[in-house]
């Protein structure tokens, strides 16, 4: 296989983008085809699937093989195709609402089997195309179209849900920080396995401002943890603050009063400590971003070939004329 | 003692869950194959997975039909029943015609016994002479069975589990076969417990030279080979035969099968049976439910395997959504439905043909989705194969309804070669081609195929109404009702490419029809061939083809005065009939689980033949 | 400048998303209204949230029917189109009729706007000729609204948002309406800022003085009001009185509303609404998808409460199978699915009404229901509520069909006085009842309601087939076929609690009947109307009971040389009705996303008429 | 309302009970039965609702109200039943297939909002009724009708995944041990929330002995570890053995070497412990069981409840006149 060089327009259908002015999906759109010609895979061995939500309007954008499914199944489906196509790469583009309100079902189970695709999960915290109902992931109280007295639903945690379903990678980005996007994006890539990256994403028309603490100038320093593999947890204005455990216990301590040996020291492949990130939601905590977990597992469709390979190793590739005549049989002239 | 030839003889082998009926059927029957009998079988299990021994809840059953004429049917009333406890007796002695033979176990008619069949304290059937209209052979298999293996070193447990064999020996002896057949397969199955071979096989002799000897049997019968068209047979199931003409299909389009499904009774031994054939690269998964069954199926498809899910009808009333996104997507997917008793959970164990306007309807919005249905176990092969041609080479989604009946039902078979299939063909666009639109359709208007992998062919597709040709996203008006209306037509079309409807039986000009699908076929050619014979005006015509309707289909049934539709449900092909054609079709309905008698189809055939 | 009295005026008004159109068009709407004007209305949103500004996706409409005459439809053509900018000419342009009015704002008529909509970089619908078959009204809103706001302290952006008031201000002098309710409206919605509310009401005069003292505008009308029943009206949209429905079946039955739903377009709104009227008890939940809907309904009605689930019909697909369970249960449950275009995703923000065959058919196995149907938007009223009534007083899960159309749809509304509603009599048993069987029947063959909490009537109830009386699972053959044929039987019966089919317009004895249902209404009424007028031998009947049918349906239709059914769809009812009946009724379909106009249906029932 | 007095077999429904005869789902039928008149609750006030499977034919055994309904959503009609009825004491009886397979989705949206219902999972690691599949709890390798070259599916955890889901009431017990068992009914039946009790049934015909070595006499004192609320974490035979955390990890110490005192304790509260508790998996593990976790949180009927009072107080009970008038009206006489 040559190896065509790419850039990121190779990735732009002809199709005109149709998301709400503003809305932060456009960032990831651009990010994810600024990411692809660096994956090393041919085009054509690409897929983008999707189940039906505005972020689920991702696949007609990109200048690869898609589908824009329905609404909850990107996940089956893409189970399907990577069992039947290990050779492909697999991307599976879902909101809240499509991942873990409809489809919460489906999610766990890839996860658990671990087929080797990347979930992009646009997290907005609302229903965005029909128009403005809270989600799995709305806070509790919020006033929606469905409910104007305020939700009564103590949301998912998904990073914490899926750490419960045995996820072997999981990683959390922001729409407004591309950077640290595309290098997620890459992470996610590289990790063999199922990767779930959770993307906040700004919906300006019926959510906005939903994650403004952690994108803006003022704030966004202290409300944010970005993570990164065998360095301190350190965080703040002028990186000045740090999160020390105290037992189970993650304190945020400041820097002159705490030596940074002291500090929480970011392994990502200690679960119980990702596990402790994930529930890092409180208003006085940091946001972490960046790879939570990761882990080593077979994957289920390596797992799928090899039973193929050792059937037929063990009983010769499958002939029909005999399957057809069975054990038993008798002949009548 | 009595030696008689017959043409036919049914007989329904009865006892507890683990007595062991089923493979005492099956033994009986691959013996009478291989002596040449016609013959059909169907097993009666308990709706438990194991129901409290001695109860009637508890009762396994398996029938069989054989004889020296075709038979296609596993039989109305039975003509012998051997029963090994009372529970099973009273089960099943409605079964049993008058005058017929019983076989039984007199240990499985003590007072434990009574009480559980529900006897109470001083019923007895054995003495109250309720059986007198029967001929009764009555021993006591487990004192025999014990007896005979007094010097083998087995527990009580295992000995008494070989009770089976003596009664096998019994009924071999009555219709005069070999035990050999059964003796090499005792040989096989127990090649590794040197005791448990020796004990079976004692018994087995023990049960032949018991009847052989003792004076309870009045009569020995001889059932002749049948006249069956030369070749070499086997066995089959319906179940079985389905996932053979899958696997077949794939190797004919040269597509790796991928068969997502959630276990469901009846249709789950598919599953288990493509499981074990992992070297014809079928990729078998069980999914986490329905929905995802037929997800990861239409996502095996979308990346060029010929994808496939079965269920029953809960699990298709899931699916509807997903097949839907097939129908858009026009890909090629298959939904076996193998139906059961509805509506809900309803008769999980027992049979129905009550999901074809299901089939037919059971999706939002206009989707029209190609209807094939099986009529015997052995056609599920054919049907099968031919479910997936269409949708290959149609590129959409196919439903293929069996049933429980047939799925578990068996016949012999005289297997194709593979040589002999049918090939598919593949829509699948040259790699090279430059001007691909993912929704050009050629004159049968099947759209061209683009896969994964397929350099430059690069496109996307979804559940969104399509642009005629490219498949962008269109919410124009006029291109919407283009696209409906291409899609229906589509699959109109597919009548170019199915064979003329024929009759089964009867002529052109008969003054009945029976006009029918699926299972019901073996009643009702055993029905109108006897009635033919006996000189009435009768034909009988059997669809495979549901949607659409072979093309000939109106003018054949527009020739007869009456056509009588039966089926195992409260008229659901009659529904398309009379809309079709707007001819008044007659229903003939029967809604118990089971299927037609022959003689019920055969009454009111005379009914309306005769003019009511 | 002429001054005119007409008797019916269609006025589209259109703009981008952001633009305010929607509440110029429910304005201009609320006016004619309290003037006395019979009126129609309906709204057309783009499918993007809110699409890119300029683009024709982006474009946002809304159409008002409004006269001195009866009023049945939002009009085939349009009299006056209301534009914003180019994109909202372009897409609209074939709504107008030849030598309507214009009003356009020619700021959205730049460069810009002209490329967004897709014009190349020379052409400009204003100069080059292609309006002249049209009597434009140009002028610059944007310059205008700023201007007459340029003393006061707003940015642009908010001034820019009155825009909109000008052109209602405008469009209210062309119709000679007083500004008085606008003004009371905006007083009520900006009582909070001052500044806005002043912003906007100085724009609205200053449009309306501009029409009034400027040249542009060459013609005043008059639209006298309409004869309409005396009484006291309310504007209501199909969703809002769908949602009342539900709630007036509450109070009726006095059983709580337990309303399960996962959002769906065109469905959500009715979610919206009633999760505003918790003080009525409402218990609305957003569930996790449509199983979790429509098990949670079923769930609260076990319980004892009215459980009832919406959405359209991809969800329906989803429900299938508890709804199955519903039918087995016998209980009461209100399946609402506003339909949209299909199949699949298809076109969810257009109307269709073809899952009409999935509501009757889209269950495994035997399971009937009833299925209502909605005509026009206060319509959804009634039938809701006689929906419910079937539901609770037959103990049976019922369908109710709405679309898109009239859901969004608005209309007057003579509404009733709670104490003239139908009363919903809840058959629930006795407290102590001792002799309870949960499957007794009455002679409408509905089964006695006990729920928990009733002390001694402790029961067990379950999808598996159940026997007779007792509810107990069954595997009987005998009883299954009882128990499909009486749950069947049931469903029939509902037929002697209906009234009889009438005819909306003609006599029994024309040449052509036009049957239909649901959304096709106003177009078959106005068409029939005005047939009728010229002297044509028409008549109309309009089903709202499709299962079961009117008892009188068959004789009804018989009469008739040629029976039309006009559809939204491929032809779902008429499969039905040639089924039921064998009569060779006649199809007209459109599957366009789309309602008939009116013209549509005249021309085709004029060719039957004459004889084709 | 009297308090009436309630034996076990008022419980015992005139249905004849059929599951295979040593079956695990009978012991779990007869401590159900007998701990019901322990609960204070008139026989009337009590729904049983199953989904499908040989465990869901549960209801059709207990004379209380009942619903045998369809498969995986025993956990969603729940629901609705108890928003519509929060005066209902409502059991949920589960299968491993019927909850973690087709009906994950539903069981982890119970778990976040909280309704107060008691769930019983009965585990048995198979697919019972439809004749023995592997279920999502089955582990990797698993030889059955749908595996026969082995499963390759991840299990399930299931404590874990509700724990990820925000159940606020997890425990674990077993047929096998009756008086265990009753009192982790007390315990589910006393916790307001939704409680989440794992119950190790054994399908002595498709997957016999899956438990065998917490409930066989020779092994089970070294194979199982109860919890108690306040208790050290002690095991083994001899009660000798003990479970002590070197920071995160637990690790097996003999209390010939190690004292008491240094030793984990048992806290319900907990969530970081109730995690690693339900991680003990491993074959040199006991296998917790008891209550792992226990959280007071709102449950989703009382805040509905609460927002139909709100809204009566704030507009009054509704008007159906009012309702049909709205704020816009015009007459014409
Ligand atoms: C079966 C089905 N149910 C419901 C819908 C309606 N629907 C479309 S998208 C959506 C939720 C969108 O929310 P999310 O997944 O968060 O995506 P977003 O729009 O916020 O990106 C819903 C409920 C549907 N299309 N299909
Ligand atoms: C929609 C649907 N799909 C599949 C089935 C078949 N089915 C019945 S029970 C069951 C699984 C049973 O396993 P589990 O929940 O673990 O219960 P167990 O029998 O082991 O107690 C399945 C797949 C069904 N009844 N309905
Ligand atoms: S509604 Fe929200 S999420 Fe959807 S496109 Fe608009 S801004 Fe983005
Ligand atoms: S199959 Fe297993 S779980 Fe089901 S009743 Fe029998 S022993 Fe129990
Ligand atoms: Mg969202
Ligand atoms: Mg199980």
């Amino acid at each position: 296989m040559e190896n065509k060089v790419y850039t990121a327009k190779d990735f732009s259908s002809d199709q005109e983008v149709r998301w709400c002015p503003g809305c932060g999906d456009y960032s990831i759109l651009k990010q994810v085809q600024s990411v692809m010609p660096e994956i090393n895979v041919p085009k054509e061995d690409i897929v983008f699937i999707s189940g039906i939500g505005c972020s689920s309007r991702f696949p007609y954008y990109m200048e690869t093989f898609g589908m824009h499914s329905i609404h909850g199944r990107a996940t089956a489906i893409a189970s399907g195709l990577k069992a039947a196509r290990p050779d492909l790469s697999v991307w599976i583009i879902t909101g809240d609402g499509d991942s873990l309100s409809i489809g919460g079902n489906h999610l766990i189970h890839l996860l658990r089997r671990n087929f080797d695709t990347n979930v992009l999960l646009f997290n907005n915290q609302i229903y965005g195309l029909t128009k403005g109902q809270y989600s799995p992931t709305s806070e509790k109280g919020k006033k929606t179209k469905s409910t104007p007295m305020g939700s009564i639903d103590h949301p998912f945690n998904p990073l914490a849900l899926c750490m419960g379903a045995d996820a072997t990678f999981i990683a959390r980005t922001m729409d407004r920080d591309p950077k640290h996007m595309r290098e997620m994006l890459m992470r996610s890539n590289n990790h063999k396995g199922t990767s779930l990256l959770e993307i906040y994403q700004n919906c300006n028309v019926f959510n906005d401002g939903a994650f403004f603490g952690m994108t803006d100038k003022a704030t966004k320093m202290n409300q944010t943890l970005f993570l990164e593999h065998g360095q301190p947890l350190v965080f703040g204005e002028n990186k000045d603050k740090g999160i020390r455990l105290d037992g189970f216990k993650p304190i945020i301590v400041s820097l002159e009063d705490c030596s940074i040996d002291e500090l929480w020291i970011h392994n990502e492949k200690d679960r119980v400590k990702a596990g402790l990130l994930t529930r890092f939601f409180d208003a006085d905590f940091p946001r972490p971003f960046g790879v939570f977990y990761s882990e080593d597992r077979p994957t289920y469709e390596d797992a799928l070939v090899q039973q193929i390979d050792d059937a037929m190793q063990q009983k010769g590739q499958g002939n029909l004329d005999d399957l057809l005549k069975g054990s038993n049989t008798w002949t009548i002239d | 003692m009595t030696q008689e030839t017959v043409e036919k003889v049914v007989i329904f082998f009865a006892g507890d869950s683990g007595d062991g009926i089923q493979l005492t059927g099956s033994q009986f029957t691959n013996t009478a194959a291989l002596y040449g009998n016609d013959l059909s079988t169907f097993p009666d299990f308990p709706a438990e997975i194991r129901a409290p021994q001695g109860t009637l809840a508890g009762v396994s059953g398996f029938q069989i039909s054989f004889g020296s004429t075709e038979i296609f049917t596993p039989g109305d009333e039975c003509d012998v029943l051997v029963v090994m406890n009372v529970a099973a007796l009273k089960a099943n002695l409605k079964r049993l015609k008058k005058g017929g033979a019983i076989i039984l176990n007199t240990d499985g008619f003590d007072k434990r016994n009574l009480r559980l069949a529900g006897f109470a304290d001083d019923e007895n059937p054995l003495t109250d002479n309720s059986l007198a209209d029967y001929r009764v052979s009555e021993m006591n298999v487990t004192k025999l069975t014990r007896e005979c293996l007094v010097d083998v070193t087995l527990g009580v447990k295992e000995k008494d589990r070989c009770k089976n064999m003596f009664v096998l020996g019994f009924v071999y002896w009555m219709y005069n076969r070999s035990l050999e057949h059964t003796i090499d397969f005792l040989k096989q199955k127990f090649n590794s417990k040197p005791d448990v071979l020796e004990a079976n096989t004692r018994v087995l002799k023990a049960g032949y030279n018991f009847a052989n000897t003792c004076e309870i049997s009045s009569s020995r019968f001889d059932v002749k080979p049948a006249k069956m068209a030369s070749g070499t047979y086997r066995n089959i199931m319906g179940n079985q035969a389905t996932a053979m003409g899958l696997i077949a299909a794939s190797q004919q389009s040269g597509l790796d099968l991928f068969y997502g499904s959630y276990p469901i009774t009846p249709a789950s031994d598919i599953l288990h049976e493509l499981a074990k054939h992992k070297n014809f690269s079928v990729r078998s998964f069980q999914a986490e439910d329905e929905i995802a069954a037929v997800s990861a199926s239409i996502g095996a498809s979308f990346g060029g395997a010929l994808g496939v899910t079965a269920t029953s009808g809960p699990g298709v009333a899931l699916k509807g959504e997903a097949i839907g996104l097939a129908f858009m997507l026009e890909l090629p997917l298959i939904i076996v439905n193998v139906q059961r008793g509805g509506p809900s959970t309803g008769l999980p164990t027992k049979t129905e043909q009550a999901d074809l306007l299901q089939a037919m309807y059971g999706r939002n919005g206009e989707a029209p989705v190609p209807v094939i249905s099986a009529s015997t176990p052995s056609d599920c092969f054919e049907a099968t194969l031919d479910a997936c041609r269409i949708a290959i080479e149609h590129m959409t989604p196919v439903f293929f309804l069996s049933d429980g009946y047939i799925a578990n039902g068996a016949e012999p078979w005289l297997f194709p070669q593979s040589k002999d299939l049918q090939s598919i063909k593949v829509p699948m666009t040259k790699k090279e081609n430059t001007d691909y639109l993912p929704y050009k359709r050629d004159d049968k208007l099947v759209r061209e195929w683009a896969i994964p992998g397929m350099s430059g062919l690069e496109h996307r597709v979804g559940g969104l109404e399509k642009e005629d040709l490219t498949g962008n996203v269109s919410y124009d008006s006029g291109n919407h009702e283009l696209m409906v209306k291409t899609r229906a037509e589509k699959v109109e079309r597919i009548a170019d490419f199915i064979p003329n409807q024929e009759l089964d039986a009867g002529s052109e000009k008969a003054t009945v029809l029976v006009l029918a699908w699926g299972s019901t076929y073996g009643a009702i050619k055993t029905a109108v061939k006897e009635l033919l014979a006996e000189g009435y005006s009768v034909a009988h015509a059997h669809l495979r083809y549901i949607n659409p309707f072979p093309k000939n289909l109106e003018s054949l049934i527009r020739a007869y005065d009456k056509v009588l539709i039966p089926e195992i449900n409260n008229g659901q092909l009659i529904k398309l009939i009379r809309d079709k054609y707007v001819i008044d079709a007659i229903p003939m309905n029967k809604i118990q689980g089971i299927p037609f008698e022959a003689r019920e189809i055969k009454n009111r055939i005379i009914e309306l033949h005769d003019g009511e």
